[in-house]
């Protein structure tokens, strides 16, 4: 032995997981939801998300290398999740400067102001994207028509997403009427499930998404508790409004499917940092972001809910993080 | 005068005086006693209730102030300096006078003075260290040099030197408020007495080991052979546990016992070079 | 389903790599020193002076107060000196140390090796038996088992549970021991039965050491009241609390002892101590000790006198690899990093485990990502990210409240950890700093 | 030089915004454009230096325990004033700043000062008092209605300087309270600089 | 400083005192900007019907008319040039903006076509909604000198004539309403 | 208007903090501890019930039949001030409990302009007495809501690691702005 013994504290052992592998790990899970997208919306959604992803990580680099003067830290990865996640919930044919400005807001506001990785209450990605969508609602609700794979970068027409039809046209006629209505187009189940329906990048493709979900729940990087506990939430709620009156609820199948509902319950309201650590407070925080994606999906002005559902119940996490707690041993003794 | 600036006049004078009747009375009848003072010193504030102190109201910075004995974080944003000054006036409070400090480490553990015997690897933090073992020397006593004294200081006044790998101080910033003699797990630490041009002369090594051991584990430490205690006419030097203090505000910077330390232990800063020095040092060099 | 605690829990990589090897006696050592503090309380008070002559099993030091233990001289030799020696704390404490001559026991002590089964002292003879050889939990506290075994009054206990779990990685001596000495150990368990009144025993044994699991039946099988029981194999098993939720499904309250939910619970290596002890009259001077590392020639389990040098037990097992960055003192997961391999061997000595320099270092530490592992891992469903943080921010009270002393530093939490933050590291300086808190308030 | 640092204390030092966070909740709901700011800022200027006026004049004959009481009307007084002229002969600002002009009777701004330094100093001082903190309140104001409007609108006091929209959401509310905060930080900066 | 002792007499006074002088200040001021405040409001209206309807010589304030529609009040400003009527300018409302409700003033010649519009009130988005205000863009100049009867009041998506402001449809949708709530009261009440 | 339209409207969709940007004072001063903040809500609730209740009365009694509206923040104001110290005198005396859980924020609460606000907003929307009630009720709830939600990302930001100068107000200020941003999200929904 040649060199000094090492001395620290115990444990000795450590496992071999790591943030940085946990966000690759995110990473591999979003692929096929970025292959899908590339189908059906051609090159223009790579680009969005290079640009984004990239701009993401040159902000996080120059952030903390000149304003907080830290070792700057992007080889975790955590800045390459949240611009693809960015991008994964803008339009494909959103200007690139505002791509950019998205990600500027999601890093800088999101991120960066609350001390970095670890530190932020809001979802940055969330963020981001909320920003945009309530400084550019013009351009943030112009989506592109999915038309099978295509190499232009610019895609002049838009169409509309499933549920901004059904919030346009809920009081006109039942919503049988809406789905068979064939100038509406609106997409069928097959459809919604393989991804050829409008929408932002990465909201399209369900087996995508949920093909990364399985990924996730094999390499234990999240639990099952958040994703299912808005999924089933969301399904209860509408299904017993649909069964209330189907004339004027779209049935709980094509809610589940639409309106980045799986994209926010698997990528998003599962972000370690932005929501709570013990099981039960997940499950709250789940069945929160639940109810009030049906709320604004059906009641409010914006045919969308599920940003603003994470964004919301984000802001009660560290209530619940105070409030739920794991069960302690020996807490209340219940001797057999 | 018209109607309507008839009845402005009647109403709200009429208000007015019903809101001042009802309140006086009833202040008279649910009347709680409390400390005099809290209504001295809450007409002292400016009474806006904005809650820019951190409490609820004035009244109850005005409690907290008059409970508290110092005002540490007490502070009233809308009042400013003037309305702090006159709190202390009414509580009779004023920061006793103290001679000006300044914090000295008391170690000398440098790389080249003690060998380095282990390497640590946990988290970076002097308690933690401390409690875990010797550290990265073989004295036990001596600095981890993981810098939990630097963080303690809130007036910037201490750095770690990345050489030697011991905190330094800055005289002219520290305040001698003892955060890091509270925050050091082996009480290197120690607010010394100022003295002109920032002079010191202090026995810098903790370390309680008899002095094979002690020295042993580094060049400079202090092996309580006393040489010091015995040349010093002022009795400012005491040996307790193989360790030598020099009390300062008993010693007069004689610097008698700076050369008779055969380990020099014994700093003395910021003093012009003594000529007796310079002549040993020549003597040295010519044996 | 196997059993096991319900909550928490993590699978490090088991590494048993010594457990085929045999547990062999280490030649004696030129040299022993033996700390007079080798347990959880008073420290002994040294009873011999520099120059005195001493047998093995003879008392050094003598135990202070109730919660205290004896000490004896494991060797027979000359006093070399009585003073302060650096031990495995990493810093000097009181010891007596003696220069080997021969290897005379005192005449009391039966050295045989005939199993005696025959069970003649009664409940507080046996007691008092353990008490004067210096019996201490060989489990890892080194809490004196007199202590344990001395039921108060109001309490009463219905169910001894031996725990054979050893659930650290690498460690295998508890489980040569269960293989080797099943006889003796049996005994053993029903001398601790007897010493506390009690109809019934549980052994607890993790399903990774089934061959110990059916030994230990085979030897059991006419005995009542014993029984053997496998567990699922998840470190902490072998957490008092653990194992008594899994073997019986009580739950010792926050701040409370085994005692309070009616049993006590003793080490497989304790049940062998106190045979000896009621049985031979011997002391605890020696333990069984496992010495292992990836890269070490020869990974052996050793019965060494307490006192040896850690470097001779290297030494036996083919001295130290040329890449070895790090000693351990004890498991992997609880166990002490040495700064100095002339420590000696002592109570509490379970192993020593030597790493390789890319086992050795702790990875680069990022901030929390909240990712909730730590507290998934937790046993005592604490959350270690928060009592880390409430620490470093100097929120003692706050961590008081979020249950810090209920930690019982199982490391489960560090060890999961994606961003390799120093949980345990922190909670523990928790601990010491609450700790005091509570002590300054009870004073008042 | 004395009236001078206690003229000029409002504007950075001991800017009622951006230094005390007081009177927050107009500096947030009117400043959808700079001039909006500006309107509402010259509004709690004139209400500060009137009710300082008053208050320093009849500070000796009020008793104490009347004090707050007796402000507080003074400062709705000034206040109603404010309201009815401000109705009467700009009607369009009166309709842009709406409920936060009776609320400036209860902006902490101007019952501290009346409380803090006008009940204790004399006419000039509480008069130079008022000015400095008024017009650091509409400085703060005018900033900050100038960022939101340059981000939100694209323009600076109506003029527009891009074609189109600006960034919405800086004239709604997140806007308002985004902007601030980092305002903050900017002049504090600033006056660690300066 | 020779402070007032606070008992209740001098409590009272100096409070009476205050709120005497207060109050007829007040009231004095009052009376000063009574004329100014309702002069302004009348001047408001008067500029919104003068901007819907061509010139006239009367008061149109002076004559005004209510009909109830929809559970509130429309108001009907007759605007008359040498006592025929020129046209009518008519105070409209709906609850059916981004934000709440919207004021509006349509004026409709005799024959019923619609001779301009111009919002009143509204709290709708600024940048969105807010373009239905004439300083902010001229999107109600669609609604220039189109009869009703053949100029369907709907926006495009719902099958009408009226494009909707970009990204408003909520707010095109809801001032189509309030000038559709003012033609139907118009025309019921013509006959 | 249906109460809970009134309700969902106060709390949600125009929350008075988050978007009215009323009693900003307290929601920034008061929000740095979990509990402090509850407290603080519970007083709001109380004083802005009994407040609205008052107010109206004046109102509807006093300034509307002598015809003197322009009378309206005066009178108010000096009804919340003296209610305000009324309440806090009795509460004092009858109930030293319930004084030390709410009366504390008594004081904060003159100057909280979201008091005189509602007061003022109800009487602009021409609600009834007992819907001027509710709207308070309902105000004042989601005066906490904001308030409580807030004080918790606070709490949790004391154990982050935000950079020096955002530290304190500046911090709250992007919170806010980024909570109001959440809750715009509720837009439409009555
Ligand atoms: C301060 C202290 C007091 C204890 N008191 C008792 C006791 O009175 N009775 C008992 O049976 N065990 C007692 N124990 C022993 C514990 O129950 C436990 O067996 C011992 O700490 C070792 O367990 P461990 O290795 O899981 O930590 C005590 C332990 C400690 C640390
Ligand atoms: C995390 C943890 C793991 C432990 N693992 C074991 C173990 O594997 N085997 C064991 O005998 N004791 C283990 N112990 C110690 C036991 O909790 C307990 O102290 C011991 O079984 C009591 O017996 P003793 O007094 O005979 O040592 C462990 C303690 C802790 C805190
Ligand atoms: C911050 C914000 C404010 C909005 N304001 C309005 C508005 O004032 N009027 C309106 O009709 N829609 C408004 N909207 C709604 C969207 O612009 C509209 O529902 C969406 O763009 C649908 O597009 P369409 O109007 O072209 O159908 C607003 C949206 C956001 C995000
Ligand atoms: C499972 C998982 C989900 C994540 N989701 C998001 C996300 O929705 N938005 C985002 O900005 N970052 C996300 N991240 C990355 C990272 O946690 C995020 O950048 C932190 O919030 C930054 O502090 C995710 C990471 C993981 C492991
Ligand atoms: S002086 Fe003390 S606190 Fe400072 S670095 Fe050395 S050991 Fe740590
Ligand atoms: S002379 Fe030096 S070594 Fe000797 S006691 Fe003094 S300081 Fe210590
Ligand atoms: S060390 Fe303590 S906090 Fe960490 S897992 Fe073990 S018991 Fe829990
Ligand atoms: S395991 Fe580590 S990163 Fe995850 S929550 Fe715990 S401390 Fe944070
Ligand atoms: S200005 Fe509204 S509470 Fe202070």
């Amino acid at each position: 032995m040649n060199k000094l013994l090492t001395v620290s504290p115990s444990p000795h052992e450590y496992s071999k997981e790591s943030t940085p592998k946990l966000m690759y790990g995110v990473v591999i899970a979003l692929a096929p939801a970025l292959l899908a997208t590339i189908w059906f919306f051609g090159w223009a959604a790579l680009l969005v998300t290079s640009v984004s992803v990239i701009s993401c990580v040159i902000f996080e680099y120059l952030i903390q290398k000149f304003i907080l003067k830290k070792e700057p830290s992007i080889k975790d990865g955590s800045a390459i999740v949240t611009g693809l996640l960015l991008a994964f919930c803008l339009p494909t044919n959103l200007p690139l400067g505002l791509v950019i400005l998205g990600s500027l807001v999601a890093i800088g506001v999101g991120k960066m102001t609350f001390g970095g990785l670890g530190n932020n209450p809001f979802n940055p990605a969330l963020v981001g994207r909320v920003f945009l969508f309530l400084s550019f609602p013009v351009q943030m609700t112009t989506w592109p028509v999915p038309k099978g794979f295509n190499t232009s970068f610019s895609d002049a027409i838009t169409g509309a997403t499933p549920l901004s039809v059904l919030n346009e046209n809920y009081e006109k006629m039942p919503v049988d009427q809406i789905m068979n209505d064939p100038e509406l187009s609106m997409p069928g189940y097959s459809k919604l499930f393989w991804g050829e329906m409008g929408g932002s990048l990465g909201e399209i493709a369900a087996f995508a998404l949920i093909l990364g979900l399985a990924y996730m729940l094999i390499r234990k990087i999240i639990t099952w508790h958040i994703p299912v506990s808005i999924l089933l939430t969301v399904a209860v709620f509408t299904g017993i409004l649909w069964l209330a009156n189907p004339e004027a609820n779209a049935d709980p199948l094509y809610h589940l499917m639409t309106g980045g509902l799986l994209l926010g319950a698997i990528y998003m309201a599962t972000d370690y940092v932005s929501s709570p650590m013990s099981k039960k407070g997940m499950i709250i925080y789940g069945v929160g972001i639940g109810i009030i994606t049906v709320l604004i999906r059906r009641f409010g002005a914006y045919p969308e809910g599920v940003q603003f559902a994470i964004l919301i119940m984000n802001a009660f996490t560290p209530l619940i993080n105070n409030y739920i707690k794991p069960s302690r041993f020996g807490e209340e003794v219940k001797n057999g | 005068m018209s109607s309507v600036v008839l009845i402005t006049i009647i109403s709200l004078s009429l208000l007015g005086i019903i809101a001042a009747l009802i309140l006086y009375f009833v202040a008279q009848k649910f009347k709680v006693y409390e400390d005099p003072r809290i209504d001295q010193v809450e007409e002292a504030l400016p009474g806006a209730n904005c809650g820019g102190c951190g409490f609820a109201g004035c009244r109850n910075f005005a409690e907290a102030i008059v409970k508290s004995d110092t005002f540490d974080g007490l502070n009233c944003p809308v009042g400013g300096g003037e309305t702090m000054a006159k709190i202390a006036e009414i509580l009779d409070r004023k920061v006793p006078e103290v001679e000006p400090r300044v914090a000295v480490v008391r170690c000398n553990g440098t790389p080249e003075h003690r060998k380095k015997t282990s390497e640590y690897n946990g988290a970076l933090n002097c308690t933690i260290a401390n409690s875990l073992y010797t550290g990265e020397s073989d004295c036990p006593y001596g600095c981890l040099g993981l810098g939990e004294c630097v963080d303690a200081c809130d007036f910037n006044a201490m750095y770690m030197d990345s050489e030697t790998g011991l905190p330094v101080i800055i005289d002219d910033n520290c305040v001698a408020c003892g955060a890091c003699v509270k925050a050091c797990p082996r009480n290197i630490i120690e607010l010394r007495k100022k003295a002109r041009k920032d002079r010191k002369i202090y026995v810098s090594c903790v370390n309680e080991d008899k002095g094979g051991p002690a020295r042993k584990a580094c060049k400079v430490a202090c092996i309580g052979c006393g040489k010091c205690e015995k040349v010093c006419n002022y009795d400012a030097i005491t040996i307790s546990n193989n360790l030598a203090f020099i009390d300062s505000d008993k010693c007069v910077f004689c610097r008698k016992c700076v050369p008779v330390c055969p380990t020099g232990a014994i700093l003395e800063l910021n003093f012009p070079p003594r000529k007796t020095a310079k002549k040993e040092q020549e003597e040295k060099v010519k044996a | 389903m196997l059993k096991t605690f319900p909550k928490g829990g993590v699978h490090p990589p088991e590494n048993k790599i010594s457990a085929a090897a045999g547990i062999d006696v280490l030649p004696l050592p030129e040299q022993v020193t033996i700390p007079i503090s080798q347990h959880l309380g008073a420290p002994a008070e040294p009873a011999v002076a520099k120059g005195d002559t001493v047998k093995a099993g003879q008392i050094i030091a003598t135990s202070k107060g109730f919660v205290s233990a004896n000490i004896h001289s494991s060797v027979s030799g000359k006093v070399f000196k009585v003073d302060k020696a650096v031990d495995a704390s990493g810093y000097k404490k009181m010891s007596v140390i003696i220069k080997v001559e021969g290897d005379e026991w005192l005449d009391t002590i039966d050295t045989g090796n005939e199993h005696k089964k025959d069970i003649t002292l009664n409940s507080e003879e046996i007691i008092r038996k353990c008490a004067e050889n210096g019996i201490v939990g060989m489990g890892g506290a080194t809490f004196p088992s007199h202590v344990k075994l001395s039921i108060p009054p109001g309490k009463h206990c219905d169910v001894l549970i031996i725990n054979g779990v050893e659930c650290e990685p690498y460690l295998t001596s508890d489980h040569r021991l269960m293989l080797e000495r099943t006889g003796e150990l049996v005994t053993g368990i029903s001398i601790l039965m007897k010493a506390l009144k009690v109809e019934r025993a549980m052994i607890g044994i993790e399903n990774n050491k089934t061959d110990a699991i059916e030994r230990l039946r085979e030897f059991t099988s006419g005995i009542d009241g014993i029984s053997v029981h496998a567990l699922k194999v998840k470190y902490p098993q072998g957490g008092e609390k653990q194992l008594i939720k899994a073997l019986i499904k009580r739950e010792v309250p926050s701040g409370g002892l085994p005692v309070d939910v009616g049993t006590v619970v003793h080490n497989v290596g304790t049940a062998y101590a106190v045979y000896e002890a009621v049985q031979l009259n011997k002391p605890l001077v020696e333990r069984v000790v496992t010495v292992t590392g990836k890269e070490l020639e020869k990974p052996v389990n050793v019965l060494a006198r307490i006192g040896t040098p850690v470097s001779n037990l290297i030494e036996f097992a083919g001295g130290l690899p040329d890449n070895t960055a790090k000693i351990v003192n004890g498991g992997p997961m609880m166990g002490k990093a040495l700064a100095n391999l002339s420590v000696p061997v002592t109570k509490g000595t379970s192993g020593l485990i030597v790493f390789r320099e890319e086992e050795a270092r702790r990875k680069e530490t990022g901030p929390c990502i909240r990712c909730g592992k730590c507290i998934t891992a937790c046993a005592m469903g604490l959350e270690p990210y928060l009592l880390m943080s409430l620490t470093e921010k100097g929120m003692h009270e706050r961590s008081e409240k979020e249950k810090i002393m209920d930690c019982m530093e199982c490391g489960s939490c560090s060890y999961i950890c994606p961003a390799n933050r120093p949980l345990l590291d922190y909670i523990r300086l928790g601990k010491a700093t609450v700790g005091k808190m509570i002590k300054e308030r009870k004073q008042k | 030089m004395d009236q001078l640092k206690n003229f000029t204390k409002g504007f950075i030092r001991e800017n009622p915004v951006f230094a005390l966070f007081l009177g927050l909740c107009p500096t947030l709901g009117v400043t959808t454009t700079a001039i909006n700011g500006l309107g509402m800022g010259l509004a709690t200027t004139f209400v500060l230096v009137m009710s300082n006026i008053v208050v320093s004049l009849i500070k000796n004959f009020i008793p104490d325990k009347v004090r707050i009481p007796s402000f507080i009307v003074i400062i709705a007084s000034f206040v109603t004033i404010v309201e009815l002229t401000m109705q009467a002969y700009i009607p369009s600002l009166f309709d842009a700043l709406g409920l936060f002009i009776p609320l400036i009777v209860v902006n902490c701004l101007v019952l501290g000062r009346a409380e803090a330094f006008a009940s204790k100093n004399n006419l000039l001082s509480s008069i130079v008092d008022g000015m400095g903190m008024g017009l650091g309140f509409s400085f703060a104001l005018t900033l900050l209605g100038a960022v939101r409007e340059i981000l939100g609108s694209g323009s600076i006091f109506g003029f527009k300087f891009i074609e189109g929209d600006g960034m919405l959401i800086f004239i709604l509310s997140p806007g308002a309270f985004i902007a601030l905060g980092y305002l903050i930080v900017i002049v504090n900066k600033f006056k660690k600089g300066a | 400083m020779a402070k007032k002792e606070s008992n209740l007499k001098n409590m009272l006074v100096a409070l009476t005192m205050i709120t005497l002088i207060a109050s007829a200040a007040l009231g004095g001021i009052y009376e000063l900007t009574k004329e100014p405040i309702a002069a302004a409001k009348l001047e408001k209206k008067n500029n919104a019907i003068r901007q819907v309807i061509p010139d006239f010589d009367n008061n149109p304030t002076e004559e005004v008319y209510k009909h109830a529609a929809d559970g509130d009040t429309l108001y009907f400003y007759p605007g008359k040039s040498g006592g025929n009527i020129v046209g009518t300018a008519v105070e409209t409302f709906t609850n059916k903006g981004f934000s709440g409700e919207i004021k509006v003033m349509v004026g409709f010649l005799p024959d019923g076509t619609i001779n301009d519009v111009v919002v009143l009130e509204h709290a709708e988005t600024p940048g969105l909604g807010d373009k239905m205000e004439k300083s902010k863009s001229d999107w109600t100049v669609q609604f220039q000198g189109k009869d009703p009867e053949s100029f369907r009041l709907m926006v495009t998506k719902d099958g009408g004539d009226v494009d909707a402001i970009t990204a408003s449809t909520i707010s095109s949708r809801a001032f189509c309403d309030a000038v559709a709530r003012a033609y139907e009261t118009f025309k019921s009440t013509d006959k | 208007m249906e109460y809970i339209i009134i309700i969902i409207s106060a709390i949600f969709v125009n929350n008075i903090v988050l978007n009215k940007f009323l009693g900003i004072c307290p929601f920034i001063g008061v929000s740095g501890r979990i509990e402090t903040s509850i407290g603080m809500s519970g007083a709001v609730l109380f004083v802005m019930t009994i407040a609205t209740l008052v107010t109206y009365l004046i109102q509807n009694y006093i300034l509307e039949p002598f015809n003197i509206g322009f009378m309206q923040t005066i009178t108010f104001i000096l009804v919340i001030a003296s209610l305000v110290q009324l309440v806090e005198i009795i509460l004092k005396k009858v109930s030293p409990s319930l004084y030390q859980a709410l009366g504390i924020f008594l004081p904060l609460i003159t100057t909280n302009c979201a008091v005189l606000g509602v007061a003022i907003m109800a009487g602009q929307q021409e609600l009834n007495l007992m819907e001027s009630i509710v709207y308070a009720i309902a105000n004042s709830i989601g005066f906490g809501l904001a308030l409580v939600t807030f004080a918790g990302i606070r709490e949790h930001l004391d154990l982050a690691d935000v950079p020096g100068p955002m530290k304190g107000v500046p911090i709250a200020f992007v919170v806010a702005g980024l909570l109001a941003m959440a809750f715009m999200g509720f837009a439409g929904i009555v």
